[in-house]
């Protein structure tokens, strides 16, 4: 059903959706079978001129059991969805399949950077490209990312890919993605982080081959002393920030 | 307040009411303490290199500390004892015997927070130091509002000989008080 | 209440003190046997934290009556320290840990590695000291 | 225990009507009918507060970056505080005191047949740090730098340190403010819990006890059980906030994720804490209105036993993409679907108590009836939120947005307003007029469907919460989701306006309504024993002996369709009990 409102961009994006699905069809027909019923015994037992109540106390067995059935058969449908949750878990947040890609997802205060492989696809190296409030991405390219704070928590969400991870200041945390679609999207901030909190958005790009390459090849920095890492830098970047 | 409640004379479990609130207090007071226990636990596992820290507290102070308030509980007992037999005379010595050691737990810890801020370790130091006082400085305050309501108690109701329960009921918060810092003393002092 | 009958408070008391000594000494006597490692650990938990059970136990049970009271008191409190399990083991798994799957903290340099002087500093140390700095 | 009596006998009553002052008989009042009104009111009107400043956000998000009628322009700032201090008074000031306090000070004394709690002094103690507490919240809103704006979570390190949220004394105040409310609490539940477990009236039974005074005890142990960490960790925050130590700070080693842990080890059992006192009323009313004995009586209350003790193993079900262990989800998911079963058996037992009924319409039965309908709907969104996968995406959300409202307003909304209508008559001696109160129904109940609704769709759209400046975002500003907002704002606004009649409803009933006996709604329970409105004593000087449960209507072979509890057994023949 999200992808009526969402594209899926990612490989597991699917993949939630399906849980999303599954859970929707059984929780509506639970809820939808609760509710007639509820609505059927009130429109059934309305007062009624010279008409007694029953006398039922519910603690005989057979009352029981009326009750207890509809929950074993809840505990089952509790169970498929368990079942399938943990599969669909495991995939986004514990499996970290190999990577092809790495960016690092550095977040402040209100603004997000990223740091981008660049051509070698190591960080940390001359031609790391860093930018500011804009992710790009290379289709169909499994990536690594790590999470890093720099101030308050944050959470970095990405809708279409159906990812969401808070960041926490002192701590890395790792995950992983592959986009499946090209396009531009947005990249919202999920945890309150302060005044700017509604006021950090940034872009997610999603370039072929060929065009992420160029990209690349154009934005590589020629003097890797002048990149200007985020942290050296924030007045410049709230400034960012508060234009985007 | 014009008429007695009825309501509190009641005793449908058998344990008159004043004692089992004072158990339910200590159940809530169990999860504070136990609750600041638990993180400072959290973190004394990760950081290995906070036993450092404790060797700096003073084994000594915290030994003594634990003297006075095992001999505490003990003198309440016995204020409890003589409560149950009426005897207001001795019930208002040991309360205030109890008094006077937890006077001298207060001393002690002001001496010992006097020297160890001297020496530079205050709540800033580290958060070893933040938790060491927060602890110590919570379980100090429990002590201290035991020693009010216990002055309270001895002067207001024991010397008027009525509201014999009360020596019982101050004896438990009294004793709980205690037993937090039979957990504390390890944790903060003797653990290295 | 007044019917039961308990051991001598005077026991009780004394039987706490020798455990206090014991608890106290823990640390010493493994010093003085010169224990190192896994075996001095051992001795210091059980010298200092077995008996601070068992001081608590008798302190409940004999100074709070707790053997003699209704069922309710007790289980009121164990139910408290149960959850208090729940909470410190549903915890343990992130706050306890410096790394986990697929995360890790970034390391800290806390002052007290760096060695403190006991008579070093005196009162100088403001609350924005915390940040790292080096002695 | 500084203020116990020694057991005594009867003592005489005076009618204190006549000779008190306004002062000691409405303001310093140890009685707990009185107790229980001022937490009433000062709910109420932290209500309003509350309600007032979800009008001013809604209608920020409505028409952004315009002028709001009678508040201005929302800043970033003023929209960070507003949320955040809607949703802690919501469920501080509102949920909390007129559900568990006001009610439970109201019904315990009466329903369980004595005259006042055990400990009325500090009973009114309670309310007194409750109303310190309130006023310190309202006064943070105006200290320099306005009010705290960290989410009512107030994770670290953003509420720790004022260079980050900007609120060097709105957030101290806040935690100061939570911080005495939960003393309160906790003073209060003290109280509940040993009135109901000793003051009990003669021949009450544990299985005598009203529904709604269980589930007011079991959600002030679950409380007093659950807030004790959180106390320790809002010391320890406090001393960030305002000393700068580093309990939560990671750069000098503290952890902020703990500060989460203890937050929602409380958080999540707190759901209930409010869940159940609004359960136990529905089952009163229902009971009452369907002229049947409660279905499964034991079957509900070791169900919400098994949910107080289920809720503390859930709690980090908040926490799934906050940065714990990603393979602790799985024991948290676990322990989350599986609290789904006790919540379900809860309803599908009210449903049975319908079934056979004779139901009458009443206002209060229409409110009760919606709430089962409508925290089934808060109920069942939860497991899209419970099961780890989709609450990647649907985390911090309109999605748990809308959900956690489902359940919240039918509890402190719906659950109170049906308080109000069937006790009204025993509060203030008069009916509550029906027919407007009938409008004030349906006036609150389709708009609220009308609010949150088409924020479900908003959430599933990938809209997160406690964002003021979506028109940043190219992804939700679009025309379709701006009609949705819209929607949803027109539809507070109604709901907003709808109160009116039941205020004036309230203040004209307490002078000209319909005069009420002592049991108007003929029901069992012993507080329709004592006269309406109850004298200070409640029940003169015979108390009452309770000979049977609280939900015998229409009992085979008796002529009434009701029993109530101190009503001696006519003789053996006759008995079918």
């Amino acid at each position: 059903m999200l992808e009526y409102f969402l594209p899926r961009a990612s490989s597991f994006a699917g993949s939630i959706d399906h849980l999303f699905d599954l859970i929707t069809y059984l929780v509506m027909f639970w809820f939808l079978l609760t509710m007639a019923f509820f609505f059927y015994v009130v429109f059934r037992f309305r007062a009624k001129a010279g008409q007694k109540a029953q006398y039922v106390t519910g603690e005989k067995h057979k009352e029981k059991m009326a009750v207890e059935i509809p929950h074993y058969l809840i505990l089952v449908c509790d169970l498929v969805i368990l079942i399938y949750t943990f599969k669909v878990w495991h995939e986004v947040k514990i499996d970290m399949p190999e990577f092809d890609e790495e960016v690092r997802v550095i977040s402040q205060q209100w603004a997000w950077t990223f740091e981008h492989a660049g051509a070698d696809g190591i960080l940390d190296t001359d031609d790391d490209i860093v930018t500011i409030n804009e992710l790009v991405l290379k289709k169909d390219t499994q990536y690594k990312y790590e999470l890093q704070a720099l101030d308050v928590m944050h959470s970095f969400s990405i809708p279409v890919f159906r990812l969401k991870q808070d960041s926490i200041p002192g701590r890395n945390i790792y995950g992983h993605f592959k986009p499946i679609l090209e396009g531009e999207w947005d990249i919202q901030c999920a945890e309150m982080c302060g005044y700017g909190h509604g006021f950090m958005p940034a872009r997610v790009k999603i370039l072929p081959a060929d065009e992420y390459d160029a990209w690349i090849a154009a934005n590589t920095p020629a003097d890797a002393a002048n990149t200007a890492y985020a942290n050296n830098d924030e007045s410049e970047l709230k400034e960012a920030s508060n234009n985007g | 307040m014009g008429h007695k409640i009825i309501a509190t004379g009641r005793s449908a479990t058998g344990i008159p009411t004043g004692r089992l609130a004072v158990w339910w207090v200590i159940a809530s007071e169990i999860v504070i303490f136990g609750g600041l226990i638990a993180t400072y636990l959290l973190n004394r596992f990760l950081h290995g290199s906070w036993a450092e820290s404790a060797a700096y507290t003073n084994t000594f102070i915290g030994g003594a500390n634990t003297f006075w308030l095992l001999t505490s509980s003990y003198f309440v007992v016995l204020a409890h004892s003589a409560a149950e037999k009426r005897d207001a005379k001795t019930a208002r010595k040991y309360l205030w015997y109890t008094i006077g050691l937890g006077g001298m737990f207060m001393g002690f810890k002001s001496y010992e927070y006097a020297t160890e801020i001297s020496h530079g370790f205050t709540l800033f130091t580290s958060n070893f130091w933040s938790f060491y006082y927060t602890a110590t400085g919570l379980h100090g305050f429990h002590v201290l509002c035991g020693m009010v309501i216990m002055a309270i108690i001895a002067e207001n109701d024991i010397k008027k000989e009525r509201n014999w329960h009360r020596v019982e009921n101050i004896g438990l918060y009294w004793h709980f008080v205690d037993i937090v810092w039979i957990f504390l003393f390890p944790l903060l002092y003797i653990a290295k | 209440m007044a019917s039961h009958s308990h051991p001598s408070y005077l026991k009780i008391y004394i039987m706490l003190l020798v455990l206090f000594v014991i608890s106290v000494a823990g640390p010493e006597i493994a010093d003085i046997m010169k224990l190192e490692g896994a075996t001095r650990l051992i001795l210091v938990l059980i010298t200092a934290f077995g008996i601070a059970l068992v001081k608590a136990y008798y302190v409940l049970a004999y100074f709070m009556h707790l053997k003699f009271e209704k069922i309710y008191a007790p289980y009121i409190l164990l139910s408290m320290v149960a959850l208090l399990f729940v909470f410190f083991f549903g915890t343990a798994t992130d706050a306890m840990k410096s790394e986990g799957h697929n995360w890790e903290k970034t390391p800290i340099v806390l002052p007290e590695d760096k060695g403190f002087d006991h008579h070093d500093d005196h009162g100088d140390h403001s609350h924005d000291d915390h940040s790292g700095h080096d002695h | 225990m500084a203020d116990t009596a020694t057991a005594t006998a009867v003592d005489h009553h005076d009618d204190h009507g006549h000779s008190e002052s306004f002062w000691s008989k409405y303001i310093f009042s140890t009685d707990h009918k009185i107790i229980g009104f001022q937490y009433l009111f000062t709910g109420m009107a932290m209500g309003l507060i509350g309600g007032f400043f979800s009008y001013v956000f809604r209608m920020h998000l409505a028409f952004p970056g315009s002028e709001v009628p009678f508040f201005g322009i929302v800043s970033p700032a003023a929209y960070n505080s507003l949320v955040t201090n809607h949703g802690t008074i919501m469920i501080f000031w509102v949920a909390m005191p007129v559900l568990i306090a006001a009610l439970g000070n109201f019904l315990i004394p009466l329903m369980i047949g004595c005259d006042d709690m055990v400990f009325p002094r500090i009973n009114r103690l309670s309310y007194q740090i409750f109303l310190i507490s309130a006023i310190v919240l309202i006064a943070s809103f105006f200290v320099p730098q306005g009010g705290f704006g960290g989410a009512w979570t107030a994770y670290p390190p953003l509420s720790s340190e004022a260079e980050y949220n900007g609120t060097p004394f709105g957030a101290p105040m806040w935690l100061i403010a939570v911080t005495l409310e939960i003393v309160a609490f906790l003073l209060g539940g003290i109280n509940f819990i040993t009135t109901v477990m000793n003051a009990r009236a003669k021949g009450m039974k544990l299985y005598d006890i009203p529904m709604v005074v269980w589930m007011i005890v079991i959600a002030s142990i679950l409380f007093m059980a659950s807030v004790g960490p959180l106390v320790a960790g809002a010391v320890m925050l406090l001393f960030d906030q305002t000393l700068g130590t580093g309990f939560f700070d990671p750069a000098a080693g503290g952890d902020p994720v703990l500060w989460q842990h203890l937050f929602w080890f409380f958080g999540h059992p707190e759901v209930y804490v409010v869940l159940l006192p609004a359960m136990g009323v529905v089952i009163e009313i229902i009971c009452t209105f369907a002229r049947k004995k409660l279905f499964g009586y034991k079957m509900i209350l070791y169900s919400s036993v098994g949910l107080g003790i289920l809720s503390f193993f859930v709690w980090a079900h908040h926490q799934f993409i906050s940065g714990v262990d990603p393979r602790a989800t799985y024991l948290f998911t676990t322990t989350t679907l599986l609290i789904s079963i006790p919540v379900a058996l809860m309803l599908f037992a009210m449903i049975g108590t319908l079934w056979g009924g004779s139901i009458r319409f009443t206002t209060a039965m229409l409110f009760a009836l919606s709430f089962i309908a409508e925290f089934l709907i808060g109920g069942v969104t939860g497991i899209w939120l419970g099961s780890s996968g989709t609450d990647i995406y649907l985390h911090d959300t309109y999605f748990v947005l809308a959900h956690f409202h489902y359940t919240f307003v039918p509890i402190a909304i719906i659950g109170t307003f049906s308080a109000l209508y069937y006790w009204f008559p025993k509060m203030f001696g008069r009916k509550l007029n029906e027919f407007w109160g009938k409008i004030h129904f349906w006036g609150t109940i389709i708009p609220f469907n009308g609010i949150f609704l088409p924020l479900f769709i908003l959430g599933a759209a990938g809209q997160h919460r406690r964002i003021a400046g979506y028109t940043a975002y190219p992804d939700l500003y679009t025309e379709n989701f701006q009609d949705l907002r819209v929607f949803a704002t027109g539809s507070l606004i109604v709901l907003i306006l709808f109160q009116i009649p039941f205020f004036v409803n309230f203040i004209v009933s307490l002078k000209r309504g319909q005069k009420a006996g002592p049991n108007p709604w003929n029901a069992n329970t012993l507080e329709w024993v004592a006269p309406s409105p109850p004298p200070h004593g409640n029940f003169g000087d015979d108390l009452p002996q309770v000979y049977r449960g609280p939900y015998e209507f229409s009992v085979e072979g008796r002529e009434e369709d009701y029993w109530p509890q101190n009503e001696p057994d006519p003789g053996p023949s006759e008995t079918s009990k």
